[in-house]
């Protein structure tokens, strides 16, 4: 059933009939892998499949329970912990992986500091680090903390972390999962010498048109078993998926159904100033579904932010149901039916050390009150229904989050945001790390969640999500609305010009009139 | 093959970590009884329960707040500056209310009211001054041990003798033989274990320990829930004192030296997590009696020296973790 | 002497009753003294711990120039150094209770007897069972007035049919008096005597005494004369029967006579040795102060 | 345009939290200076820096320690072990030595080495036998103090009066007029500061405290780092010892005692964060100088009760970490 047809003498990094278990569930069975030098060899498949695990064990990260890695052609045993990087083999993790206290340069340096004397060079760090940012396009001070940094400019970090390191083998476990086409596009530039330089390059991504752009080859596992690895040339975004997902995937998006054009204006935002935020209007009306999009850093998180209460306003009016309202706390727009999801669910979406059921009803626990007390058999209903729903794929319920790939980590966030019942609801990267199939699935819950009369916000870095979703696209720039499209006018071309700064929108001071 | 192999060591570990400090339990009555025939003694365990007691409500206040990711160390003081305070408000009233109850009720109340007030003080200096906890705490543990020496005038502040003997049956009297400190540690306990498994509130906590941007995202008032856990800890710390005062009827500079760390120690041995995110009652109430069963023991025997009293406490409380890590390794 | 004199008084922190009473007694006496003689100046400062007291007698030489100083060590051993500094800069010294690791640093002492409070109560437990019977001792802290009050007892007793069952740590503290007198009580059916070494852990175990109803069973001697034993004694109390003095009172003593040093023009010097007496139904009357938290 | 608007209000932010404890410092000297004119003499300034020297090395110890996340709290008896050993060794090493500095020295070797072994204890149990930082040292605070206690009987242990005098000048003389103990202070401070700013170590105990499974990650190998942060903790115990022993010439069971509180408390008012991640040594000398010259101005005045010196101080530390918080909730 595999094909791995790849030349065992001219791979660097090669598995052989690697198994894993986590204590007694099994994830990988009997997985063969191998990457040459010079090439991106991609491996896709759904949430939970087992590809973060695969590429933990070609890292050295876990390790296999049976089977056997080898190294320029030597079989080897990685060891532990990361250090496999010394062996020229470089991860870059799913999960952002950064220590929030450290400095952007203390980071990309981490764990090989440059010295002099024995002492830390600091200002060679400092000026390597600016260097390798650039080389990616990314402004941040190498002395900021990454605390405060946004989710993607840590990621960029990530990359840049990566990149700046001797890897021979760089594996990258969706990098672009946060990332918008500008940054996405920098990274592939990067990538491309990198493998010019005879580097190899494992990618995982769930964005079928990046694969088939950048990889030669394509791994495909289900259910821990491998699928097939096939050339790229020979397959097109469909044939992935279908090998994915094991069925038709057509209509990756629903039909858009229009809002009424009389549908009343929900969520009304004048002049908005706050952190991140220098000015911006915009409508949401009734059951429509309104895209943002924008460069990473553009503010669009902020603005959401602002408008539920997490940070504090510094000018602007804000109106629900044309009521002017201030929120302060998250509870109280909660309580007034907006709610928002955020993107990141590490930081800021999940208690990694819980189980799923008090994650689920976290934002919702009033709704599990029996005389006061917490109603167990309710949480679990309501877990059963949103296990269903959002098809999230656990070992079972007391496996701490943390432990759940990362695709099922976003559905149950989805599902915990949905248990408010919003009206309006801001979702942050819906489907970061999701793969094609639960995509699909999403993005007809969401069309039928604005069919029923619900509004929806949907920032996202992908661009066809936008497209494909959205009524109606804000472009952000700078903190500032750069573009209000519609209809016809959401393209891909006209999106990038607003968001590049390329072309300005007088719609800012339409609205405002 | 895999699962054959990985499921007995899993079903180990949990059991492990939950029994852990359940396990060392056993272990020390063992030890208890292999040394003294009076050991098990309806006297002596009654004993050893009741004078827990104070430290037990105090450290299930103190499961709550390191559960949600604070720490208390002003416990010990607060408890003197109540005790002082009870004891001066009913020598007070004794004048005009006369001997009895009333005096008592009057006290007990004025010690409740000042425990929340004083956790209030500590939850707003945390929550609203945005100081860290150890330090708003180590602040008030120097002003409440500093206000319970001034008002005693560097001695001893005693309740009059009376009154004294009114009060004396709250701690040494009980309900069907069983002393009223330990019917109160236990409902403490059974209330503190409800709320921390059954309501929204403990849920609170622990999110809050776990990841505060999470809890904060997830709608939940950040500095109300951490408010609430330092007011629960001082009230709580009233309610120890309440049984504490009528057993020898005094406070002084000394009083509850020390309560602060036995307290935290009782949580982190009952398996709760210092850093917050996961606390367990149950598991404080078998942590503080372990504490109270090693120094019973210390007592009833003569082969260790008693100025190595302090090594065995310390090496017992080393192993009975040590136990819960059991596995963790494999 | 001169026109305007300053005293510095450093005693350890009130951490248990009897250092309670040093610290009220050093400021009584300080007051009073203070209006009686409006050219003396006094500083008072109390530590938890012997690097506090010495920074507490640098501080009053380098930045309030005391002319003399009158010290009770709470680590004697480890202040004699410091205590020296302060006579080598001239300035007159008096040591109150604690004797200094080297003779002749101070100018005054003025002391409490530790040993014999050990021994005086020896002698009681004697006369009191001269048949002999079990005794359980509860002792302060491990520091040395301890050893020697622990020493002086098991001197006294020596060669008599009393049987000390075990002595565990009390911490000069009332709960622990308490915990400890009941872990005996549990442990040993048979007890005729108890000796706490000190008044505040004599109350705890009073109470766990009480509670186990065996209060005709045996006598408690404790030590240093604290008010509310002193009132059982003088009320014929058959548990308290006896109390030995230890007084913190000492300390006034010894500021008393060090102001007259410099006020009455007299010189004083050498050793004042306060007895510990046997304080008992007879002669109680001389220890009470109604006014003393002591 | 986006960085001009934060700029100012993210400077702001570090200004204060970086000069925090030198404005608390600073208006401490103001209070001193107008109490007394002797405030800022010479011989005052050298005491309260020489005395503040112990709590101050091991301060820097523990600035590692709770960088890297952890906690020890076991330094302050382990002082007392350590000089109670060092004095031992010197008095037996008399007879075969003479008096002289070869017996100073042996014991000063002495003392470095059980230093060092005494921290290894600590950090083997921790991270080897992972079990939480607070429950090891806990349980090697009592067995250290129980430890001293022992050997010296329940007593003091007491130097050799001839040896003392050879020693002694290790505390009271010094270089150009300044005190020994306030230049081994300087230099550890500034030994201390490199290595966190400046070399890999200090780098990763910061990366370690802030996120374990990150370093870990980084390949930087977590259980040595942090096993060589405690031993750095007891090397730097035995170091203040050195200069302890000669001023005291003793140790007994009292020696040390809350030693540990005070020098977390140090680090904590310099603004290294408790639950680890970010830490600096020279605020950490700011926060044990600000606590020795609370002490100090309390001497300095007659004003406050004495039963009051530990509100004061309690109030004194709330308000110097008060300062740095200061903008934060804008
Ligand atoms: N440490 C762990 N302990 C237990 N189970 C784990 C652990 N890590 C992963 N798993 C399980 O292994 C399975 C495969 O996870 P993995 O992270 O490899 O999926 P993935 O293919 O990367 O998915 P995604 O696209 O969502 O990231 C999942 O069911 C996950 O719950
Ligand atoms: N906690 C923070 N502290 C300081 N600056 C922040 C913080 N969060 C966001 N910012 C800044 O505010 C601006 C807007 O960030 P935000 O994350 O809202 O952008 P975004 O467009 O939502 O990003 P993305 O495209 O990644 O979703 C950025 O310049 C960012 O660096
Ligand atoms: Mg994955
Ligand atoms: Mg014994």
């Amino acid at each position: 059933m595999s094909s791995a047809e790849g030349t065992p003498a001219s791979a660097i990094l090669s598995a052989h009939r690697i198994s894993k278990s986590f204590g007694d569930i099994p994830v990988l069975f009997s997985v063969d892998f191998d990457v040459k030098p010079g090439e991106v060899h991609a491996i896709i498949g759904e949430n939970g499949a087992g590809k973060s695990t695969l590429i933990k064990i070609l890292s050295g990260i876990e390790e296999p329970t049976s089977g056997s890695i080898s190294l320029d052609g030597q079989t080897v045993v990685l060891p532990p912990n990361g250090a496999a990087e010394a062996l020229g083999i470089v991860l870059i993790h799913q999960e952002q992986n950064l220590a929030e206290h450290l400095t952007v340069a203390d980071s990309i340096f981490l764990g090989r500091e440059l010295k002099i004397f024995g002492f830390l060079d600091v200002r060679e760090m400092r000026k390597r680090a600016r260097a390798v940012m650039e080389t990616l396009h990314v402004y941040v001070d190498p002395d900021a903390r990454i605390s405060t940094l946004s989710v993607a400019d840590k990621q960029m970090v990530e990359i840049a972390k990566a990149i700046s390191r001797d890897a021979r083998v760089l594996i990258m476990d969706e990098p672009t999962a946060v990332l918008s086409v500008g940054e996405t596009e920098t990274l592939f530039e990067q990538i491309r010498r990198l493998t010019d330089r005879g580097v190899a390059v494992i990618f995982i991504s769930h964005k079928l048109d990046e694969i088939m752009q950048l990889a030669a080859r394509v791994t495909v596992l289900r259910d821990g078993q491998l699928i097939a690895t096939v050339g790229t040339e020979a397959l097109t975004p469909d044939s992935i998926a279908q090998m994915m997902v094991g069925r038709e995937l057509s209509n990756l998006f629903p039909p858009k159904i229009e809002p009424d054009v009389d549908a009343p204006v929900v969520l009304g935002v004048r002049n908005l100033v706050a952190k991140g935020v220098k000015d911006i209007s915009f409508d949401l009306r009734r059951g429509e579904i309104l895209g943002f999009a924008g460069l990473i850093g553009s503010g669009r998180t902020a603005v959401a932010e602002a408008v539920v209460g997490l940070h504090h306003l510094n000018g602007g009016e804000i109106t629900l149901d044309g009521k002017p309202v201030n929120f302060t706390r998250v509870a109280q727009s909660v309580d007034a039916g907006l709610a928002y999801m955020t993107k990141d669910r590490k930081g800021k979406g999940l208690l990694l050390n819980m189980g799923l059921r008090p994650n689920l009803t976290l934002l919702t626990l009033q709704k599990h009150l029996k005389a006061g007390f917490l109603d167990t058999a309710s949480e679990t209903r309501a877990l059963e229904r949103a296990v269903r729903r959002f098809d999230i794929r656990a070992r079972d319920a007391s496996v701490a989050v943390g432990r759940l790939s990362g695709g099922n980590q976003q559905k149950l966030m989805l599902g915990k945001t949905m248990e408010s019942e919003p009206d309006i609801i801001i979702m942050d990267e819906p489907t970061r790390g999701i793969d094609v199939g639960t995509k699909q699935q999403i993005y007809h819950i969401i069309a039928a969640l604005a069919a029923e009369g619900k509004s929806i916000i949907v920032i996202s870095s992908e661009m066809q999500e936008v497209i494909g979703l959205a009524h109606r696209v804000v472009v952000m720039r700078e903190g500032r609305l750069a573009g209000m499209l519609e209809g016809a006018e959401i393209t891909e071309s006209e999106i990038m010009r607003y968001a590049a700064g390329i072309k300005q929108s007088e719609h800012n001071e339409r609205i405002n009139a | 093959m895999p699962d054959a192999m990985a499921k007995p060591a899993r079903a180990f570990r949990i059991d492990f970590k939950t029994a852990g400090p359940l396990v060392a339990l056993a272990l020390l009555v063992l030890l208890g009884i292999t040394l003294n025939e009076n050991f098990l003694s309806y006297n002596n365990l009654t004993n050893v329960l009741a004078r827990s007691s104070f430290i037990g409500i105090i450290a299930i206040g103190a499961t709550f707040v390191i559960t949600s990711g604070g720490l208390d160390l002003s416990v010990g003081s607060m408890a003197a500056v109540i005790a002082g305070v009870m004891i001066m408000v009913m020598n007070w009233l004794i004048p005009s209310m006369g001997i009895g109850w009333g005096v008592v009720l009057a006290g007990m109340l004025a010690g409740v009211l000042l425990g929340g007030v004083a956790g209030t003080f500590n939850g707003l200096m945390i929550t609203r001054g945005r100081i860290e906890a150890f330090i708003v705490t180590l602040g008030t543990m120097g002003i409440f041990r500093s206000l319970v020496t001034f008002l005693a005038n560097g001695g001893t502040l005693s309740l009059n003798f009376e009154v004294a003997d009114v009060y004396r049956p709250v701690y040494y009297d009980g309900l069907l033989g069983v002393p009223y400190p330990i019917i109160v540690f236990a409902l403490v306990a059974i209330g503190g274990e409800i709320v921390m498994r059954r309501t929204a509130f403990g849920r609170h906590c622990a999110a809050i320990g776990s990841n505060e941007q999470v809890a904060r995202y997830s709608s939940i008032n950040v500095d109300n829930v951490r408010l609430l856990t330092y007011i629960l800890q001082g009230t709580l710390v009233a309610v120890a004192v309440l049984l504490y005062v009528p057993r020898l009827g005094s406070a002084s500079s000394t009083t509850g030296v020390l309560w602060e760390l036995e307290a935290i120690a009782g949580v982190i041995i009952g398996g709760t997590t210092l850093k917050g995110g996961y606390g367990r009652v149950w598991g404080t109430v078998v942590g503080v009696v372990i504490l109270g069963l090693i120094g019973n023991i210390l007592n009833l025997q003569s082969l260790i020296s008693p100025y190595l009293n302090g090594a065995f406490q310390g090496v017992i409380i080393i192993l009975a973790v040590l136990l819960q890590r059991g596995s963790r390794n494999s | 002497a001169q026109d305007k004199v300053t005293i510095g008084v450093s005693v350890p922190a009130a951490d248990h009753g009897w250092t309670g009473g040093v610290n009220y007694f050093a400021q009584q006496a300080i007051e009073r003294l203070g209006t009686t003689y409006p050219d003396v100046e006094f500083v008072f400062a109390s530590a938890p711990d012997a690097p506090k007291q010495i920074a507490d007698i640098e501080d009053m030489v380098s930045t309030r120039n005391i002319d003399a100083l009158v010290i009770l060590p709470g680590d004697p051993d480890a202040m004699t150094s410091a205590i020296k500094q302060v006579k080598d800069a001239g300035k007159f010294v008096t040591v109150v209770d604690r004797q200094l690791s080297i003779a002749g640093v101070e100018n005054l002492y003025v002391a409490g007897d530790n040993p014999g409070l050990g021994a005086n109560s020896a002698a009681y437990f004697k006369e009191a069972l001269p048949e002999g019977g079990n005794v359980v001792i509860l002792r302060g802290l491990p520091i040395p007035i301890d050893q020697q009050r622990f020493d002086g007892f098991m001197g006294g007793i020596e060669g008599t049919q009393i049987k000390v069952l075990d002595d565990e740590f009390a911490n000069w503290n009332r709960d622990d008096g308490f915990k400890v007198m009941q872990d005996f009580l549990t442990r040993f059916p048979d007890i005729k005597g108890v000796w706490a070494q000190d008044d505040d852990i004599a109350l705890g175990a009073i109470e766990a005494i009480k509670q186990a109803g065996r209060e005709d069973e045996m006598f408690i001697v404790g030590g240093a004369g604290m008010q509310q034993i002193l009132k059982a004694v003088e009320a014929g109390d058959k548990l308290t029967p006896i109390d030995v003095s230890y007084s913190p009172a000492m300390i006034a003593t010894a500021i008393e006579l060090t102001t007259s040093h410099f006020t009455g023009g007299i010189q004083v010097g050498g050793r004042y040795i306060l007895d510990s007496t046997v304080i008992t139904q007879d002669n109680v009357g001389e220890y009470l102060d109604a006014n003393s938290p002591f």
